[in-house]
C-alpha cells in the first residue's frame, strides 16, 4: 500500500464512479462478510465479494487496478444471494455489474474472463440480428470466439434428437428495429 | 381468464416442454393466451453484464409491444425474463429520466402499465380449480425447487418470501404431491455458466441433486428453464462430479400439474427430457 | 410611554460575524418607546448581566429586549437577572438573533436590517407585556414506578429509603423482571437469583412500598406533582389475604401441558400457576386462557384443593386511581424471537435459541436444571455456534442500533458452556467485541484465553438443517472473506434488544416522547438523561435504551435521586404562563358566553364551570374557568374561544397581534 | 422569513396568517409538533382541525393557497425543517410579492 498516493480528487476512485453509477455508497459496507458467508462461488473468488468492496473503500490506485483485474468479480452468478441477506442493504450485485464493466472499458479484465465474456458478447450478437436468442447460432458464435471448438460436442446431438436445437434461427419481423435498439444503447459509447 | 403470453427465447428452444407444457395446463385450466406479437429476447443475464441502457431497452420494448396489443397483465413463465421485465420496469419508475432515450431507442412510446406475473402466480390464482380438477394425484415426494430469480432480489420480484418460499410447495400439495423439508430452495443452480464455466455449475446444481434425493425426493420440480437446463442437460457432468448416478428427474411445474390434470405426457413435452421421467407413462393411470 | 432597554449581544463570533452589532444598537434607540440600547460581546456572562442590572436602574427600565441566541438557551437566564434587578421577570423577553438570523444567513446589510427587525418585534410584545407572578401548587409525596425489573426494584427502594410513599406497579404475577430469568451474570458469574431476591423481598417488605403486581397502568391525568393514575389490576382469581402461597392448588392442577413464558418456552406450566419457585409475590394466578374450568365450564380441582378457600372464579378486574406526584418508567425491553431470521430457517429450527432461552438452559432453576440439553432431542451439545449482533446493526431488519450486551452476555454464554460441556467446542461469529467496561475486556479475554472459545469475525449468511446437525454457513473476514462452515449441534442468537411491547401506546398515555424504535425519549442525551420533556416523569433502564444491569442500577438511583429532590419541598412553582378567562363587572360579569367549546379542546381537563349567582342564590350564567394548576399553557382554548373572552398569560391576543402588525 | 413564537400549534388563531399576509408577509408557515406527539398532548389536533376549515373557507374565497405552507416539524428535525424553510422561502420567491390578497384587503379595510 503506498499511502502517500494522496487524492485530492476523489473523483478518479472506483468508489466514486461506483456511486455516480449506481447509487451504490461504498462506505455502507461494515466487512461483516456475511456477502460471502452465503455466496455459491466465494470460495472460487480471488477476491470475495467483502474483500472487494474492502479495497474499494482505500480509493487507492493500487487496490482499485487490483480490483478490475481479479478473476472473482467475473464469478458472480448475480443470483442476489448477498444483496437478498446484505445487513446494510448494499446492492452488490449492481456493483460487480459496474466492476466488468468499467474493467473492460479499461482494458484490465481478467484473462479467464474471456470466455465469460465471449459467451456475453456471443449472446447479445446473436439477439441484435435476430430479435431473439439463436442457441445453435450461439454456441457456435461462442466456440469461433472462446477457440473450445470440442466443448459440449456430445450434447448438441443428444438436444437434437429431444427437439431441443432448432437449427434454423427465429427471426422477428422488426429486425432494423433491433438494430436501432441496439445502436441507441450499447452502441453510443 | 385472458392473459399475455410473453414465452422468451428458452422456450422456444432447450426448454420447448415448458411452453408446451404450460400452454397445455393453462388451457385445460380455460386461461386464454395472447402473445405479444413480434416479441425480441429480454437480454437475459447478458445484456446487464456489459451495457445497463441495453438491459433497460430490450424489456422495455417487449413491454411497450405489449401496451400497444391492449395486454393488461402479462406472464412470462421463464424466471430469468419475468426477473428482467420486473427489474427494467422499476428502474425505468425510480428513473424517469431515462425514459426519452429508452423510447428513442425502442422507437415506440412506453407508458409502464402492463403487470408481470411469473407462472406461480399464475398457478397460484388457479389453485382451488386445479386440485378440483386433479384427477391423477401426483402421489410422489418432490423437491420444489425455485432458484433465485424468482424471489431475489426481494425489493424488485416482491415474491413469496425471500427465504424458504412456499408457493410452489402448497400448489404441489394442492396436486397430491409431498413436497420434502430441504434448505437448498433457493441456492444458485450456476445459471448463466452453463457453457463457459461448466465446472462451476456441476458443482452448485450437484449439490442440489445430492441433497434432493438425500431428503427423499422423487422429482425435482422448477420454474425456471435455467435450472432445467443445467438440472436436466448437465445430468452428465453433475455425476461426473459426483461419481455417482443419479437419475432423479427435474419437472417444470406445469408438467406436474399437467400429469395431475391427466393431461397427455407427451403433450406435456416430457419426453424431451435427458434425464427420463420414469413415472410419466404411469402417472395417468395412477389414482 | 415604556421605558424599555435593547441589549444586543454578540455571542462571540457566533452573532457578532454577520450581524453588524453596533449598528443594530444604534438602530434601536430610534423605535418608540426604546430609552437605551447597547450591545456586549457575551450578555450572558456575568459582567453582561450586571450591565443589565445597573441600566435597569440607572434608566428606570420596565421593560427589556435581550436579543441573543434561543430563549430555549438563556430565557430563566435574563429573566432571572431582570427580576433581581427589581422589574417583574416577565417584562423579559429575548430576539433569537442567533439561530433566526445570524446562524441562517450570510454577512450584509440585509441580515444586519432583519435583526433590528426582530428586535423590534419584540419591543412592541414588551410594551404589551403583563406583570405575572409565579403560580405555587402543591406536591403529593408519593411516588409511582412502573416496571418492577431490578431498575424498577432499585428506584423504589431508593425513594423508599429516602422516607417517601411508592408505588411500585408490574404488569406480570411477580416483581423480578428479566433479571431472574438469567442464570449467571457478568463480568463475575455470580448468580442472577441470589442477588436479586433479596431485593425482592425487601422491596415487598418495605413500609414504604406499595406492590401492584400483574396490574397496568391504564390512564394518566394531571401534571407534575399532582398526577392522577388508573391502574388496572388484573383478576389473579383468588383472594390475595387468604391465599398462604402453599402451592397445592399448582400441584393439582391437571393441566400442565402449558408452555411456560418464565423459562421462554422451554418449559412447561400449569393453568393455576406462580411465574418462579422465588416469585414475589408468592401467590399464584390463573392463566384463564388456558384454565380447563374457563374453556369447558368444568374442574375446579384448585378450588376444591385450596385449604383457605381463597380461589374466586368470578373474581374481575380492578380499576384503582391513585394520586402521584412523581412517576419513574422502568418497563424494561423484549428480545427479536428467533422467527424474525429468514435466513436462519424463521424459527422453526427448535435447536436455534436466543439468548435469554440459553439463560433457562444454563440456570440451575431451569427445566432442564442447569444441565446442558439441547431442545430438539435433550441431547448434550458437542458443538454450540454462538452468533453475537443477531439483528442488531442490521438495517434491513429495521434495528441500525446497536444492542450493547450482546458482546458480553454471548461471552459469558460461551463460557458457561465450557463450563457445563469441558469437552464441547463454542464459536462465536461477532463483528466487534464492544466491552467496554469496568472488567469487561479481561472477562472477553478470559472467554478466549482460558476456556479456548473461538471467536470468528464474521457475520452468518444462513443455518440450515442436515442429519441432525445445523450446518452454519459463515464467512471469516480475517482470512479475506473465506467461507467458513460449521456443523453444530446448537446455535444461540444474541438477538437485538427492542423496545417493549405495547411502549408506544404508554408512552401516549403518560404524553412522553419515544424515539423510532420505541424507546422513550431522555429530555437531553447528556445533561438530562433521567428525565422525559414531559415535568415529573422520569426514566430508568433500558426502556431508553439497551442496557446492561449494573447501568440500569445506577441510572435508577439517579432516576430515584430527581425523585426525591422534587419531593424535597411541599410546593412547586410553575410558570404562570396560563390561559384566563376575563372578568368583568356586572351586569356584563365576563364576554364569556358559556358554550364550553374551550372545554371540550383543552388537552388537561382545566377548564371548569363557575356559577354566577345573584344575592338571591340564583345562578345568573354559567362561565368558564380555569384551573391555573391544571393549565399547561398551550393556548388551544384562546384560538377556540368564539368570543376572544379567553387570553393565555404571556402570549395573549394583544402581544401576539403587536408583533404582526411590527412584522 | 420571520418567526413569531407561540407555545403550540394550538394557540394559532388563523387570523393570525391573515394578518401577517395583510401586514406584508408574502408566505406563511404554520408548523409545530406531529400529530401523537404534541408537546401539550393534543393541542396540535385542534390546530388541525381548525387548518382543514380555514383552508378550505381561504379556497372558496380564492386565497392563493401556495402562499400559505402547514407543515409539521418536531424539535428533532432540524435539517426537515431547514429544508422546508428553503422550500417555501424559493416557492415564495418565485410567486413574488402577494401584492392581490394587500390591494383587496386594502379595498376592504383601509
Amino acid at each position: 500500500m503506498n499511502s502517500g498516493s494522496h487524492h485530492d480528487h476523489h473523483e478518479d476512485t472506483l468508489a466514486w464512479r461506483i456511486q455516480q453509477a449506481t447509487g451504490v455508497k461504498l462506505a455502507h459496507c461494515y466487512q461483516c462478510g456475511k456477502c460471502a458467508a452465503g455466496c455459491p462461488v466465494a470460495d472460487q473468488m480471488d477476491l470475495p465479494p467483502c474483500q472487494v468492496f474492502r479495497m474499494l473503500q482505500y480509493g487507492l490506485p493500487e487496490y482499485d487496478k487490483r480490483v478490475l483485474e481479479s478473476e472473482g468479480i467475473w464469478l458472480c452468478l448475480a443470483c442476489e444471494t448477498c444483496s437478498t441477506r446484505c445487513p446494510q442493504e448494499v446492492e452488490i450485485p449492481k456493483v460487480m455489474d459496474f466492476i466488468r464493466g468499467e474493467a473492460l472499458r479499461l482494458n484490465l479484465a481478467h484473462p479467464r474472463s474471456r470466455d465469460i465474456l465471449a459467451f456475453h458478447r456471443a449472446f447479445l450478437d446473436s439477439i441484435e440480428y435476430t430479435g431473439r436468442l439463436y442457441e445453435v447460432g450461439l454456441v457456435a458464435d461462442y466456440k469461433v470466439r472462446s477457440r473450445h471448438f470440442l466443448k459440449d460436442v456430445m450434447l448438441a446431438p443428444k438436444m437434437y434428437v429431444k427437439g431441443k436445437l432448432g437449427l434454423l434461427p427465429h427471426l422477428i419481423k422488426n429486425r432494423r428495429g433491433m438494430k436501432h435498439l441496439f445502436k441507441h444503447t450499447i452502441g453510443k459509447g | 381468464m385472458r392473459i399475455g403470453y410473453y414465452p422468451g427465447c428458452s422456450l422456444l428452444g432447450s426448454s420447448r416442454e415448458f411452453d408446451e407444457s404450460a400452454r397445455a395446463v393453462l388451457k385445460a385450466l380455460g386461461v386464454e393466451l395472447v402473445e405479444v406479437p413480434d416479441w425480441n429476447c429480454c437480454g437475459a443475464s447478458s445484456a446487464h453484464i456489459l451495457n445497463h441502457e441495453l438491459s433497460i431497452a430490450l424489456p422495455a420494448r417487449i413491454l411497450a409491444l405489449a401496451e400497444q396489443a391492449g395486454i393488461s397483465e402479462i406472464l412470462a413463465p421463464c424466471a430469468a425474463c419475468s426477473n428482467r421485465l420486473l427489474s427494467a420496469q422499476q428502474e425505468l419508475e425510480k428513473h424517469p429520466e431515462l425514459l426519452p432515450g429508452i423510447e428513442k431507442a425502442i422507437g415506440m412510446p412506453y407508458k409502464g402499465s402492463v403487470k408481470i406475473v411469473n407462472i406461480l402466480e399464475v398457478l397460484d390464482r388457479l389453485k382451488v380449480l386445479i386440485s378440483v380438477l386433479t384427477t391423477a394425484p401426483f402421489r410422489k415426494k418432490v423437491a420444489s425447487y425455485y432458484g433465485c430469480l424468482l424471489v431475489r432480489p426481494p425489493r424488485v420480484v416482491n415474491f413469496d418470501r425471500p427465504e424458504d418460499p412456499q408457493s410452489m410447495d402448497l400448489l404441489l400439495k394442492a396436486v397430491g404431491a409431498t413436497p420434502v423439508e430441504w434448505p437448498f430452495k433457493t441456492e444458485c443452480c450456476g445459471a448463466a455458466f452453463s457453457v463457459t464455466r461448466t465446472d462451476i455449475v456441476a458443482k452448485l446444481s450437484g449439490k442440489l441433486v445430492q441433497d434432493a434425493v438425500k431428503r427423499g425426493a422423487d422429482a425435482i420440480v422448477v420454474a425456471c428453464p435455467m435450472c432445467h437446463s443445467n438440472l436436466d442437460l448437465r445430468r452428465a457432468e453433475i455425476n461426473e462430479y459426483l461419481q455417482k448416478e443419479y437419475a432423479v428427474p427435474a419437472m417444470f411445474i406445469t408438467q406436474v400439474v399437467g400429469l395431475a390434470l391427466g393431461l397427455d405426457p407427451k403433450a406435456l413435452g416430457l419426453h424431451r427430457h435427458l434425464v427420463p421421467v420414469a413415472f410419466a407413462e404411469t402417472a395417468g393411470v395412477q389414482s | 410611554m415604556s421605558r424599555i432597554g435593547v441589549f444586543t449581544c454578540h455571542c462571540g463570533e457566533n452573532i457578532g460575524a454577520t450581524v453588524d452589532c453596533v449598528k443594530v444598537a444604534e438602530m434601536c434607540k430610534d423605535i418608540p418607546g426604546v430609552v437605551h440600547s447597547v450591545e456586549y460581546k457575551y450578555m450572558c456572562s456575568d459582567p453582561g448581566q450586571r450591565q443589565m442590572q445597573e441600566a435597569i436602574k440607572e434608566h428606570k427600565l420596565d421593560g427589556v429586549v435581550v436579543a441573543a441566541c434561543s430563549p430555549r438557551m438563556h430565557e430563566p437566564t435574563f429573566r432571572r437577572a431582570a427580576g433581581d434587578a427589581g422589574i417583574n421577570p416577565y417584562m423579559c423577553e429575548m430576539a433569537n438573533l442567533r439561530e433566526h438570523c445570524s446562524w441562517v444567513h450570510e454577512k450584509g446589510e440585509a441580515t444586519t436590517q432583519k435583526a433590528a427587525d426582530l428586535i423590534r418585534v419584540l419591543v412592541e410584545k414588551v410594551k404589551h407585556n403583563e406583570p405575572l407572578h409565579p403560580i405555587k401548587v402543591p406536591v403529593t409525596r408519593t411516588a409511582m414506578v412502573i416496571g418492577g425489573g431490578v431498575g424498577g426494584i432499585q428506584v423504589a427502594l431508593d425513594i423508599a429509603n429516602g422516607g417517601h410513599k411508592v408505588v411500585l406497579v408490574e404488569k406480570s404475577p411477580s416483581i423480578g423482571g428479566h433479571m431472574s430469568q438469567l442464570s449467571e451474570t457478568f463480568p463475575t458469574l455470580d448468580c442472577s437469583q441470589c442477588i436479586l431476591t433479596p431485593r425482592m423481598v425487601e422491596a415487598a417488605q418495605h413500609p414504604n412500598i406499595t406492590l401492584m403486581t400483574y396490574s397496568e397502568v391504564e390512564k394518566v391525568d394531571g401534571f407534575i406533582g399532582n398526577f392522577k393514575v388508573t391502574v388496572r389490576k388484573k383478576a389473579r382469581k383468588l383472594d390475595e389475604h387468604l391465599c398462604t402461597g402453599c402451592g397445592l392448588c399448582i400441584q393439582k392442577c391437571p393441566n400442565k401441558k402449558i408452555s411456560d413464558e418464565f423459562n421462554e418456552g422451554l418449559g412447561t406450566r400449569t393453568a393455576i400457576y406462580v411465574p418462579f419457585p422465588q416469585a414475589v409475590p408468592n401467590k399464584p394466578v390463573i392463566d384463564t386462557l388456558n384454565c380447563t374450568y374457563y374453556k369447558t365450564g368444568k374442574c375446579k380441582v384448585c378450588e376444591k384443593m385450596c385449604p383457605t378457600n381463597a380461589i374466586r372464579f368470578d373474581q374481575e378486574d380492578e380499576l384503582v386511581t391513585l394520586d402521584i406526584g412523581a412517576i419513574v418508567l422502568a418497563t424494561g425491553f423484549k428480545l427479536m424471537k428467533t422467527d424474525a431470521f429468514p435466513e436462519y430457517g424463521y424459527g422453526k429450527h427448535k435447536d436455534i435459541i436466543d439468548g435469554m432461552q440459553f439463560e433457562r438452559l444454563a440456570s440451575a432453576s431451569g427445566p432442564t436444571s442447569g444441565v446442558m440439553k439441547r431442545p430438539s432431542d435433550g441431547r448434550s451439545p458437542e458443538t454450540v455456534v454462538f452468533i453475537a449482533c443477531s439483528g442488531s446493526r442490521d438495517r434491513a431488519k429495521g434495528v441500525p442500533y446497536c444492542s450493547k450486551i450482546c458482546c458480553m452476555y454471548t461471552a459469558k454464554h460461551a463460557m458457561l458452556y465450557k463450563h457445563k460441556v469441558h469437552s464441547g467446542k463454542a464459536y462465536v461469529f461477532y463483528m466487534d467485541i464492544r466491552a467496554a467496561g469496568k472488567d469487561y475486556d479481561e472477562f472477553v479475554r478470559r472467554a478466549i484465553e482460558e476456556d479456548e472459545v473461538k471467536y470468528i469475525r464474521g457475520r452468518v449468511s444462513k443455518i440450515y438443517e442436515e442429519d441432525g446437525k445445523l450446518i452454519v454457513m459463515g464467512a471469516d473476514t480475517l482470512m479475506g472473506g473465506e467461507p467458513v462452515v460449521i456443523k453444530a449441534d446448537m446455535v444461540v442468537l444474541a438477538t437485538a434488544v427492542q423496545s417493549n411491547d405495547r411502549s408506544e401506546e404508554l408512552a401516549q398515555t403518560l404524553h412522553v416522547s419515544y424515539d423510532s424504535y420505541g424507546f422513550f425519549a431522555e429530555a437531553h442525551p447528556k445533561l438530562r438523561p433521567v428525565e422525559t420533556n414531559t415535568a415529573g416523569i422520569f426514566l430508568a433502564g433500558a426502556c431508553q435504551a439497551p442496557r446492561d444491569i449494573p447501568e440500569t442500577v445506577a441510572q435508577a438511583s439517579g432516576a430515584a435521586a430527581k425523585v426525591v429532590g422534587l419531593f424535597s419541598n411541599e410546593e412547586l412553582t410553575r410558570e404562570p404562563i396560563v390561559a384566563v378567562v376575563n372578568r368583568q363587572a356586572a351586569p356584563v360579569y365576563s364576554t364569556c358566553v358559556g358554550c364550553f367549546i374551550c372545554q371540550g379542546a383543552c388537552p388537561y381537563q382545566a377548564i371548569e364551570q363557575e356559577e354566577i349567582m345573584a344575592r338571591s342564590g340564583e345562578v345568573i350564567m354559567t362561565l368558564a374557568r380555569i384551573n391555573p394548576g391544571l393549565c399547561q399553557g398551550c393556548g388551544t382554548c384562546v384560538a377556540t374561544c368564539r368570543t376572544k373572552a379567553i387570553d393565555l398569560q404571556g402570549f395573549s391576543n394583544e402581544q401576539l397581534y403587536a408583533e404582526l402588525m411590527t412584522l | 422569513m420571520r418567526v413569531l413564537r407561540v407555545p403550540c400549534t394550538g394557540r394559532i388563531d388563523y387570523m393570525m396568517v391573515l394578518k401577517a399576509l395583510h401586514k406584508g408577509a408574502d408566505g406563511v408557515i404554520v408548523s409545530g409538533c406531529h400529530p401523537n406527539d404534541c408537546h401539550y398532548t393534543s393541542g396540535n389536533y385542534h390546530a388541525r382541525r381548525r387548518w382543514m376549515v380555514f383552508k378550505k373557507m381561504m379556497e372558496v374565497m380564492g386565497v392563493d393557497m401556495r402562499r400559505i405552507t402547514f407543515s409539521w416539524v418536531s424539535a428533532a428535525e432540524g435539517a426537515r425543517w431547514a429544508q422546508l424553510v428553503n422550500e417555501v422561502t424559493d416557492q415564495v420567491r418565485a410567486l413574488g410579492p402577494y401584492t392581490e390578497f394587500r390591494q383587496v384587503i386594502g379595498a376592504g379595510i383601509e
